[in-house]
């Protein structure tokens, strides 16, 4: 009977619920990371030193290879929403496949970086390890967790498109397209604020660690 | 009835006030509470008459009013001035009360260290100044560790006749005090009620505390800061003196710190040595 | 009248759950249907309520007769939580982690959940006339994250330290626990998981809300057609959205400083034995903690704001005084409430001039507030009132937020606040706005909308024994806890005779105990009558208060889809005793001449009104 | 979808240039841009602020083009600007006033 009813009808919008809500989920990440950053700008200024040192230790050009792997597979994403939407089931296939191996390759670089800090002795708990480290493994942690979270209905929908009747949900492939784009739009931020902007060394302030 | 009104009369169960700047906090506060009165009967007073007044009758239909702006403006700047006004007022006492640059000369200058569940207190002695410490230098934050809770540098002789007291401590009267505070281990709050004096201490940083007590007398310190199972205990007792039983005080404590400490013993463990201040 | 035209729908309710034949799990556990998920919020979160409630009449014997043994259940008290086995006198450090628990349950496992929850998923798709949420199923993960949550946070129980103890705030460094190995699960770290958890359920709660009531309305409903409780849930969801994250971030955080003795929340130098690395700022912590939780107690009350507004209305037969104001204030007070957060923080040890920036902002927060009580005193002038146990209960939230507001004001004053800080004055001030505010205005929600929910009308004569019982001994448990604060008894204190400046007040201490017990016990009418009649109440007609607004229209006791017409919105919410009409309501989906909300003086035709919002 | 009118791969195509320039452009002013010594923090915060800037418009790029937000409803944009300003809010607070107390 319901379905002779039209309470469930074009959403007033215009935007459909999916993606409406994926924006509304956006904000709510924006303000998640905004927490990280407030606190990583107030413990930088008051640890100018030790923050310095640390930065120093990274290795920005992985982390730069990885930016291009982010911004890559942010495209690649892009692409296979454009075709879907116009029914192509085999380029969906070929740029879903790219993303996520744009996804892969985030992780493996990740994991280099993350391999080498342990043999330093970097990891919280270690003997090397300062603050600036514990922001290093929280921030890139949890956007690498949201790396490894957009992989998963990525992987799905990839293999739905081996079978008979392809994949036939572009609205949802858009709406992870957004959330895989604010994956990339955060590490457009973290790779600057951890990797490049090593504070000065200010006199006096010295280092305590 | 002269109980009942007592009970409401919130005025009357303040802690005696017995510093300079309580005063001007309890009155802010009976302004508020007078005010508040005012709009507590005020609005009870509307809404008791309108239930009355407008209780169900079969024979009455309700209203189809759905308001006026005029009405709405009213209301709405009514109370912004009123409440303007109290904000203005009170952040003219914070300003004074709390501003580090309004924080007054001097006339003894005290460190308090808050630990779980305890208060230890540092005095210049006769001297009025500190010697080198985790407060007056930062580089000697260092030296700070559980048997020199202060980061004492025992080679500076001006900290020679420093002298701490635990979970008691004395002031003089009609003075400015300054205490500086800070907590080796967890938050607590500085708490002095007579004196309408609160300030959490937070490890890592010096928090600036002052005021000036106009009567002599036994009072109590207590923790407002929950910090862990004994917060409840972390009592101090505080007595507040005339100068001259103070000065008198001063002389016996740093005559039991010098001859507690000579100059060659190296690593002195003040808060070991010493002994506690005996009232 | 409307009823009359309306399709008989029993036989349509039959067929139509033949239709779908859902398994029993999919229907009553894992269900989509946010009716279904309103009742499991609100069955599990009375049940925390009385678990909080229970540890709270633990608080209240200890402040009453401190270091004796609790009467009754006593000697069965588990070995940790007692100085000695079978003493039944608890530990100070039990006595933290009661009110830890309490605290943290009363408001992530009590109101929030029925606020937000229960309210939120109950109200908004019937109240804009559509079937159910925009994403059902994400509402449904969006309840069954609480339970998980709830049981972590009470498993702190079997951990070695026991229940988390650092206060609902959870303030580093007490919380940051360092003297534990890494790596250690302490009552701690679960909490953190478990504020964590719930935080996701609001939040992903709260994205279906702001979603389904921007794009699910029904036909000709504008965004002023809304009734105000769904505008303040809406706005609320909005808060939520964007507070609540900030708060897992903090969380995170400290997790890390718990879990991996990382330093966020830990400076140098604290002289402790244990290996941490220093540099942070505990008071940073706190910033992030208040960022999220001042707006939450806004998410705990706006709410109630809406459903009270609505319960007013109906029961005194009068349109809500000035509609459109009352939403703006509800908007006013949601985008303050985001930058007054420092108002808790005037003690701790911030910089002073943001103590004068927050002062200013918190008492300007005021004035919306009192918009607000003058607009439900307005809607209550000439109107025709009905004392019903749900207009009883709103009342007593007017009334009693009144007095919770009033003590917020002095706090607000930030030189005044030096010396209540942290004494009972505030504990006088969250019971009067959570319980006096949130909980009355939950209670009048309950009565209002049970006919919708179960079907089945409450008992009014035991509804109204719990609303006195409930009203008076509410009031003589926590206004002498004003008094207290003012007397210098500061809050989380375990034995206030330590004190000798304090007492003078151990016999206020126990009035209070013994009228809390009471309290305590006048909810049994809440419960029994609420699993009473669900069997035996009467059966409630479609529309037993004579109301407007859309979920009326529904069936007596909807199924899945709600409704059984299509729904179309001719006028605002709140037509009641319109001049010349013989019924004195006239609801949103009846056909006639439209009128808007919104307008300020009797009737004026729709042609009249520029339609602007998302109007089909 | 609003890119019905010719193809939306060419712009695509050129944010993902622009991205990658910018990538190259923040690295460069990061490694090779110093400030002389005795400027002291003003260095740092020009430093940091070039990053800052160069990052903001790399992230408008994606939002704008990739994201949607020029083709999709307007209203979406208040998504990103609410939580934008109260990060500034919550900045604001923590450290234009904080730090000083902190350092003191
Ligand atoms: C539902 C929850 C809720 C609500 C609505 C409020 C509302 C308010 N709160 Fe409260 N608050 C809490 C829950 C809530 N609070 C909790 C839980 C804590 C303690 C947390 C903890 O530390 O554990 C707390 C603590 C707290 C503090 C910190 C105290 C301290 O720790 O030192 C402060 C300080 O400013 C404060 C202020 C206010 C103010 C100004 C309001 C305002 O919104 C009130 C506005 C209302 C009115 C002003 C009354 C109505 C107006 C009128 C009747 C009109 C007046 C008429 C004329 C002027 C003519 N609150
Ligand atoms: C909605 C929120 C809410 C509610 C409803 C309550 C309800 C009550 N609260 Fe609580 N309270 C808080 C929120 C709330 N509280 C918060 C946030 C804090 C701060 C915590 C902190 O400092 O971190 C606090 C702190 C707090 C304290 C201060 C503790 C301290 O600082 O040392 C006290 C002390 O009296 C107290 C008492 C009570 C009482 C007596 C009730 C009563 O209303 C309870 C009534 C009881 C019930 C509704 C349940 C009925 C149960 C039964 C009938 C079963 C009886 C069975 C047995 C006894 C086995 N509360
Ligand atoms: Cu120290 Cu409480
Ligand atoms: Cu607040």
């Amino acid at each position: 009977m319901s379905s002779a009813l039209n309470l469930s009808h074009e959403p007033v919008t215009r935007v459909r619920h999916g993606k409406f809500a994926m924006w509304a989920f956006l904000a709510s990440e924006l303000m998640f990371f905004a927490g990280f950053f407030g606190t990583f700008i107030v413990l930088r200024n008051t640890n100018y030193a030790a923050f310095g040192e640390g930065s120093a230790q990274l290795s920005w050009p992985l982390a730069l290879v990885n930016t291009f792997i982010l911004i890559g597979s942010s495209l690649t994403m892009a692409m296979c929403i454009y075709h879907l939407e116009r029914g192509n089931n085999k380029l969906f296939r070929l740029f879903m496949g790219l993303t996520i191996m744009g996804g892969f390759g985030f992780l493996i670089v990740k994991y280099l970086e993350y391999s080498s800090k342990w043999e330093h002795g970097l990891f919280p708990g270690q003997e090397h390890h300062t603050l600036f480290f514990s922001f290093y493994f929280l921030m890139t942690g949890f956007h690498a967790l949201h790396v490894v979270g957009g992989m998963i209905p990525m992987a799905y929908m990839f293999f739905r498109s081996y079978t008979k009747r392809g994949y036939k949900h572009p609205g949802k492939v858009e709406t992870l397209g957004l959330y895989w784009h604010f994956v990339d739009l955060m590490w457009i931020f973290i790779f600057p604020a951890l990797y490049l902007m090593i504070p000065y060394a200010v006199a006096g302030a010295g280092a305590h660690h | 009835m002269g109980d009942i009104l007592h009970v409401l009369d919130m005025l009357a169960w303040f802690p005696e006030n017995i510093s300079t700047y309580g005063a001007e906090l309890d009155n802010l506060f009976a302004i508020i509470y007078w005010v508040s009165v005012a709009i507590f009967f005020l609005t009870f007073g509307i809404l008791g008459y309108l239930l009355v007044k407008y209780r169900y009758s079969p024979d009455r239909k309700g209203y189809n009013y759905h308001g006026n702006n005029l009405v709405e403006v009213t209301w709405t700047i009514l109370p912004t001035f009123l409440f303007a006004a109290i904000g203005l007022y009170s952040d003219d006492i914070w300003e004074r009360t709390k501003y580090s640059k309004r924080v007054p000369q001097a006339d003894v200058e005290i460190i308090v260290l808050g630990k779980t569940f305890g208060w230890t207190f540092l005095y210049p002695g006769s001297d009025g100044k500190f010697g080198r410490n985790a407060y007056t230098d930062r580089t000697a934050r260092h030296l700070m560790s559980t048997t020199n809770i202060f980061g004492i540098d025992s080679t500076d002789p001006t900290g020679m006749d420093d002298f701490t007291t635990e979970n008691q401590f004395r002031v003089p009267v009609n003075s400015n005090i300054v205490v500086r505070g800070s907590s080796i281990d967890v938050l607590h709050s500085f708490f002095l009620p007579h004196a309408r004096v609160k300030q959490d201490v937070v490890p890592g940083t010096w928090m600036n505390i002052w005021f000036n007590l106009f009567k002599t007398g036994d009072y109590e310190l207590a923790c407002a800061e929950l910090c862990g199972g004994g917060h409840y205990s972390m009592r101090a007792e505080y007595k507040v003196v005339s100068m001259a039983d103070y000065d008198t005080w001063l002389d016996k404590k740093n005559a039991e710190a010098k001859a507690a400490r000579s100059p060659q013993s190296l690593p002195a463990a003040p808060a070991d040595t010493v002994a506690v201040a005996s009232h | 009248m409307s009823t009359a035209t309306l399709p008989s729908t029993e036989t349509e309710a039959h067929t139509h759950e033949h239709h779908h034949e859902l398994p029993w799990y999919r229907k009553y556990v894992f269900s989509t249907d946010h009716k279904v998920i309103s009742k499991q919020f609100m069955l599990s979160s009375l049940f925390f309520l009385f678990i909080g409630g229970a540890f709270a009449l633990f608080i209240r014997w200890q402040l009453a007769y401190p270091g004796t043994k609790i009467p009754l259940v006593g000697s069965i008290l588990p070995a940790t939580w007692v100085t000695e086995p079978g003493s039944g006198i608890i530990t100070p450090e039990f006595y933290a982690q009661l009110l830890t628990m309490h605290g943290s349950i009363m408001i992530f496992f009590v109101v929030i959940p029925l606020a937000l929850g229960m309210f939120g998923n109950f109200c908004i798709p019937l109240m804009i006339g559509t079937d159910d949420m925009a994403l059902p199923r994400l509402n449904m993960w969006s309840f069954w994250l609480v339970p998980p949550a709830g049981l972590i946070m009470m498993a702190g129980f079997f951990t070695e330290t026991g229940y988390a103890t650092a206060g609902w705030t959870s303030y580093p460094p007490l919380s940051a626990s360092i003297q534990l190995p890494t790596f250690t699960i302490s009552g701690q770290t679960l909490w953190l998981i478990s504020v964590f958890l719930v935080g996701f359920s609001s939040i992903m709660g709260s994205v279906n809300y702001v979603t389904t009531v921007l794009n699910k309305r029904a036909k000709g409903m504008k965004l002023f057609d809304m009734p105000l409780t769904v505008w303040a849930l809406f706005i609320t969801a909005i808060m939520a959205v964007l507070g609540t994250p900030v708060l897992a971030a903090g969380l995170a955080m400290l997790f890390m400083d718990n879990f991996l003795h990382t330093s966020f929340f830990l400076p140098d130098n604290l002289v402790t034995n244990s290996k941490y690395f220093g540099g942070g700022q505990p008071v940073l912590f706190q910033h992030v903690f208040w960022f999220y939780s001042h707006p939450a107690v806004y998410i705990m009350i706006l709410p109630l704001m809406g459903i009270v507004s609505d319960v007013l209305a109906t029961f005194s037969r009068k349109p809500v005084y000035g509609y459109k104001a009352m939403v703006f204030a509800i908007a006013g007070i949601a985008f303050l409430g985001f930058i007054v957060w420092g108002h808790h923080m005037f003690q701790s040890g911030m910089n002073p001039l943001l103590g004068t920036t927050f002062m200013l902002s918190t008492i300007v927060i005021a004035v919306p507030s009192s918009i607000k009580v003058f607009n439900w005193l307005g809607t209550l002038w000439r109107g025709n009132i009905k004392f019903t146990s749900a207009m009883l209960n709103a009342l007593a939230f007017v009334s009693m937020f009144i007095i919770g507001g009033l003590s917020g004001v002095f706090m607000a004053s930030a030189p005044v606040d030096i010396y209540i800080h942290d004494t009972y004055f505030i504990v006088a001030h969250i019971h009067y706005v959570l319980f006096g505010g949130s909980l009355f205005g939950i209670f009048a929600g309950i009565y209002y909308w049970y006919p919708k929910m179960f079907g089945k009308m409450l008992n009014e004569a035991w509804g109204r024994k719990h609303f006195y019982w409930t009203f008076v001994t509410f009031n003589l448990t926590f206004f002498p806890m004003h008094i207290l604060g003012v007397g210098g008894h500061m809050r989380r204190i375990y034995d206030p005779n330590v004190y000798d400046f304090l007492k003078g007040l151990g016999g206020i201490n126990e009035f209070i105990t013994i009228a809390a017990i009471t309290l305590g016990f006048s909810q049994l009418f809440l419960i029994s009558n609420i699993l009473w009649s669900m069997k035996f109440g009467k059966k409630a007609p479609r529309n037993p208060w004579h109301a407007n607004t859309l979920e009326w229209a529904a069936p007596e006791h909807p199924g899945h889809g709600n409704f059984d017409m299509d729904i179309t919105v001719y006028r605002g919410p709140y037509e009641f005793s319109v001049p010349g009409r013989e019924l004195d309501y006239w609801p949103q989906w009846e056909q006639g001449e439209a009128i808007s909300a919104h307008h300020n003086t009797v009737a004026v035709p729709i042609e009249n009104e520029t339609r602007t919002f998302g109007a089909h | 979808m609003s890119d019905d009118h010719g193809s939306i791969i060419p712009a695509y195509m050129k944010v993902f240039y622009a991205l990658c320039a910018f990538t190259v452009l923040t690295v460069a002013a990061a490694k090779w841009m110093h400030f002389p010594e005795s400027w002291g923090t003003t260095g740092d915060i020009l430093h940091v602020g070039i990053g800052i800037v160069i990052a903001v418009m790399k992230v408008v790029m994606v939002m704008w083009i990739f994201m949607h937000l020029k083709f999709d409803q307007p209203m979406l944009r208040f998504f990103v600007f609410v939580p934008v300003f109260l990060f500034f809010v919550m900045s604001f607070a923590l450290n234009f006033l904080e730090v000083w107390t902190y350092t003191r």
